[in-house]
């Protein structure tokens, strides 16, 4: 059964498009990497998929049910984002970061463990209390995946979600992601790391808008 | 569900707002910097200051409420956390009946503290202070929500420190006429029946955002 | 795939035509039937030109903010340019009432402007047209759009608010159709051919407004398919 | 080195203001705004409205002058190209100047498209138009620069959109006095020696703003 | 001869120190890899040493003469720095932006080939002249190399220069950083990329503000 299809998307700027007739199933339980070079489309490609960006064409679907008929708050629940931007009010500590995320999307369920899961993406309990704004770019990155994980939805899509992570970090991310796949979750992870390409159960490349199995390097 | 998802994105602006500790002090701060300007630029000598107190009072809030609109959304933009806070469990109308709460407590604390400033300054005094009071209250609910609304379609907007203003005063003429219209009748002494009319149509106003505007904000913001 | 022929656009050669005509015997009506008021001699012809121009304002932008509601609950192309190009005939009829006016206010109130509610609220809605213009050429792709049909959807209703808050507030701007109206057998043919002629070089202006959006709509379609074709030949294994 | 530098800097913002193009149209239609928004809060019927056309000039500008100080530098920070941009060949300098003068050409063509409006608007005429532009052009020099250093120091500030009004106001507040007096006393036909002294006083202030701000900002920002 | 030297350098953040006691010296026509864990104070160190944070300890040389008292203008031409922010205008187009930068800090010198180096670093030239907010992250990563090759400097003091960067342009960003050791730039780089390692004269580890030579993995 597949979980994420993409029917002929096409997405265009500024008159020119930069994916065209873009086909793609992605199943449960499975993890896929996207590669492609600088500027093939694989971000808006994600976004697309996320349904933050709405396609020029085609359409995306999840479960057999098109994006734009799938409530934003339905929605929000089974697709879980990380991208460029942490996504993380600077202000506030990591703590209560992914505490808030949770609390929004799953309202009225028991407390999540929110120290235990940033402590299981690799940040000292030291600083789980203060504000993510003093945070260096890999602390905000695992502060960031700590937000993914209690999210609790079962589509990721990552871009490029070891950057600025050193080697510890990247272990970690591997573990949650195969922890993740195995409790069924369907991932899509774009990246240019080698480090993560082995997790891969498919990969695929992106190349003027056309998807085709990697090569294996 | 809607009201306790409001309550925890309520919570989390009063905590932020509480970290970055000025933005009341400076907010209100700048609202009596207005009332100071205005004084220099329309007060001439020979006239009743008391005069001035409706229009110094209504565009001061008017002016000091837009600074607080710019801001309101700060912290969602640098942390990039717009998108998920627009997709709750209810949608997105929790993240803008948290900001429009926001906005109001701002400028409500501003109000109840400019007030009593702008009355010493100008010599003057409130004949009817109930009535004055519910107008106020109205004129700044109105702005709350129709700002949080402007505000948060504009947030992507290149230029939106000069665009809110622009869209967001000549929507707000209304409540700024009704409201300079009442403390101005208030202050010449009129019946309060001559100021029904004028509270009606601040009330339909109110009444007109507080329904329209949740549901424009989700039109346009859930795709 | 789009229409690439566009159509002849016979009913809009006629429209205009009939536009034409009618505005040419506006003029004439001005200038020979009706005659110069007592008072306030030739300014008083502004008359015909200045009220009509302000109603085909109003119906415009009136029926700009009700098209956008439409857009934004059901998104359509054509409900999108019919929209737009009705906000921005009203704001040419906004800036000809704002013209017309001063020119006869200097004459009958001796001052180009008064700050009187009604010629207030006039301004307002131009800045409010202008706005909405702005943010929608401004803003990325598809969400400009959805922004200025909110907001342009809200300015109905609200003006609305303002016109009740001029009308009770008062002021010296006159009111002679919900008056007495207009007296003279003259003058009164005269302003209805005016009107009728206003309102149909309105309707003119309006439709090559939105023929012109469709057609720019259509443009690009016809752009990004070609693109979509340029990408395809790029690919790997693409026939060269 | 320092004018070439300048206009390199300068050339650059033009042409980033070019291509978010609106920036001058908005600037002038919100000073058109605050235009309304006075006329409607400080106009009385029966009275005179020219009499208003100081402070309405005078605040308006003083205002809408702040929105385009608020955008000055939002395209250094965008891309981060603060740190970049203070260090050219000639330090920090350039940058500062080139600010100064964007400040200038916008606020100077919006008072150039204001004036006329104005006084169509409020019925008035001005009695000895070279004295009146001439504190326009003085007050607009000050404004400029001093604003320029005044959202310099400000841009790696939180709340800087509350701050920068707060602090520039009562630094420009000789200049806004002296531009009202000169403003209301050429309206009242004084004779052009009762101005002399607030010409000066504008003349003084802008030489004191011209000298001193380029070295407090290079101390400030060169470590 | 030493070209970059840190003495004693500690540098503190809420009263707590990140960097104690750092001693480092980069000698011309060597490149130095930095690595270490997330949040060990790599950033940090870098804006020490590029002189646009002030350390609470210990002084940064140039030459042997203390950082502040070189005039800043100086100061840009000898020390480039590349960091997460792109540090570009984003409305102006590649071309502008190197051209801009080179312009000033090289005022009335020769017109810089600026299309070249952004051919240089793979940017293919329909995208030289469009605004630069468009790109991708790929794509902003690269121009922002060809700014840093633009400004001339002797001493490079990069970021996580590799990130965003495809397979290519991490093989071109090697490549400009060989070309520019050889003509006797001191580099330091901090990463956690392992493919660029194998570049470094000499290998860091930061560990607890301590500097110790790398094991190598
Ligand atoms: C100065 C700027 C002026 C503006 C912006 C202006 C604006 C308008 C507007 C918006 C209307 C349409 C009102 C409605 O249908 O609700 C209107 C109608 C009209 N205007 Fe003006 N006006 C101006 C000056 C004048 C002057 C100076 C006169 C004559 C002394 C005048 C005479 C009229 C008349 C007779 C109508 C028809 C109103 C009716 O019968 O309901 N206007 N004007
Ligand atoms: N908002 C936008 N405006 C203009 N162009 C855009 C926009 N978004 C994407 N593009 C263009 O679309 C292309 C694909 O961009 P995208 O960010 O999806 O690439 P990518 O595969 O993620 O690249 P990278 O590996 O560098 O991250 C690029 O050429 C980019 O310039
Ligand atoms: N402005 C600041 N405010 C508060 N803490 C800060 C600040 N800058 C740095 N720190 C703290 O200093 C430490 C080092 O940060 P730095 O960014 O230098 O690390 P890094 O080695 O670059 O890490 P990464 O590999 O994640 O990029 C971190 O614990 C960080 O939280
Ligand atoms: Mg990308
Ligand atoms: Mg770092």
């Amino acid at each position: 059964m597949t979980r994420l299809l993409a029917e002929g998307v096409g997405w265009a700027v500024d008159g020119r498009f930069v994916l065209v007739d873009v086909e793609l199933a992605l199943q449960p339980a499975t993890l896929t990497v996207l590669t492609g070079e600088n500027g093939a489309g694989k971000s808006s490609l994600l976004e697309i998929l996320a349904g933050t960006r709405t396609p020029a064409r085609g359409a995306v679907k999840l479960d057999g049910v098109p994006l734009p008929e799938i409530a934003p708050a339905h929605l929000a629940r089974r697709i879980a984002r990380l991208d460029h931007a942490p996504g993380l009010y600077l202000e506030l500590s990591a703590l209560e970061n992914v505490r808030l995320f949770h609390a929004l999307l799953h309202p009225g369920t028991a407390v999540l463990d929110a120290a235990a899961l940033l402590t299981d993406v690799g940040l000292a309990s030291r600083d789980h209390m203060r504000p993510v704004r003093g945070f260096s770019r890999g602390m905000l990155q695992r502060t960031a995946l700590a937000r993914v994980l209690a999210s609790g939805a079962d589509v990721w899509l990552l871009d490029e979600p070891s950057t600025g992570l050193d080697r510890a970090g990247c272990a970690l991310l591997a573990d949650v992601l195969q922890r993740v796949r195995a409790q069924g979750a369907t991932i899509l992870l774009a990246t240019h790391d080698p480090a993560l390409l082995p997790l891969a159960d498919r990969r695929l490349h992106l190349d003027h808008g056309h998807l085709q199995p990697a090569q294996v390097a | 569900m809607l009201l306790r998802l409001t309550w925890l994105l309520l919570q989390k602006d009063l905590r932020v707002a509480a970290r970055s500790r000025e933005v009341f002090g400076f907010m209100l701060l700048f609202a009596l910097l207005c009332v100071v300007v205005f004084a220099f630029g329309f007060l001439r000598e020979g006239e009743a200051a008391a005069a001035q107190v409706p229009g110094v009072l209504w565009v001061t809030l008017l002016f000091s409420g837009t600074v607080g609109l710019l801001r309101l959304f700060a912290a969602e933009e640098e942390g990039g956390t717009l998108v998920l806070a627009e997709r709750t469990l209810a949608g997105a109308t929790p993240l803008l009946l948290s900001k429009a709460l926001m906005q109001l407590l701002f400028s409500g604390v501003t109000t109840l503290l400019l007030l009593p400033v702008v009355l010493v300054f100008f010599d003057a005094s409130l004949a009817q202070p109930v009535l004055v009071l519910a107008a106020l209250a109205l004129g700044l609910v109105g702005q709350a929500m129709l700002g949080a609304l402007v505000a948060a379609l504009l947030v992507h907007v290149r230029l939106r420190e000069v665009l809110l203003p622009l869209v967001l005063y000549p929507l707000l003429a209304p409540l700024v006429i009704a409201g300079v219209r009442i403390t101005v009748l208030t202050q010449a002494g009129a019946p309060a029946e001559a100021l029904e009319g004028w509270l009606a149509l601040m009330l339909g106003f109110d009444a007109l955002v507080l329904v329209t505007a949740p549901w424009l904000h989700a039109r346009v913001v859930e795709l | 795939m789009a229409k690439i022929a566009s159509p002849r656009p016979t009913g809009f050669l006629a429209l205009l035509s009939v536009a034409t005509l009618l505005v040419l015997a506006a003029l004439y009506c001005v200038a020979f039937v009706a005659r110069p008021d007592v008072t306030l001699g030739i300014v008083q012809k502004i008359f015909y030109f200045h009220v009509s121009s302000a109603i085909a304002m109003m119906l415009c932008l009136s029926c700009g903010s009700m098209l956008s509601l439409i857009d934004l609950f059901a998104p359509s192309d054509r409900i999108d340019a019919l929209a737009h190009s009705a906000i921005e005939t009203g704001l040419a009829f906004a800036l000809m009432v704002l013209t017309s006016g001063p020119l006869w206010a200097r004459k009958s109130w001796g001052a180009w402007w008064t700050w009187e509610p009604r010629l207030t609220l006039t301004l307002m809605l131009l800045l409010l047209a202008a706005a909405v213009l702005g943010i929608r050429s401004m803003a990325a792709d598809g969400t400009g759009r959805k922004i200025a049909a909110a907001l342009a959807s809200l300015a109905a209703p609200v003006a609305y608010l303002i016109h009740v808050a001029v009308e009770k507030w008062g002021g010296t701007h006159p009111m002679v159709l919900k008056g007495g109206g207009i007296q003279s057998p003259g003058m009164q043919l005269t302003f209805r051919v005016a009107m009728l002629a206003i309102l149909l070089f309105a309707a003119t202006l309006w439709t090559l407004r939105f023929r012109v959006l469709r057609l720019e709509q259509r443009l690009h379609a016809l752009r990004l398919e070609l693109s979509a074709q340029d990408v395809r030949k790029q690919r790997p294994g693409a026939p060269t």
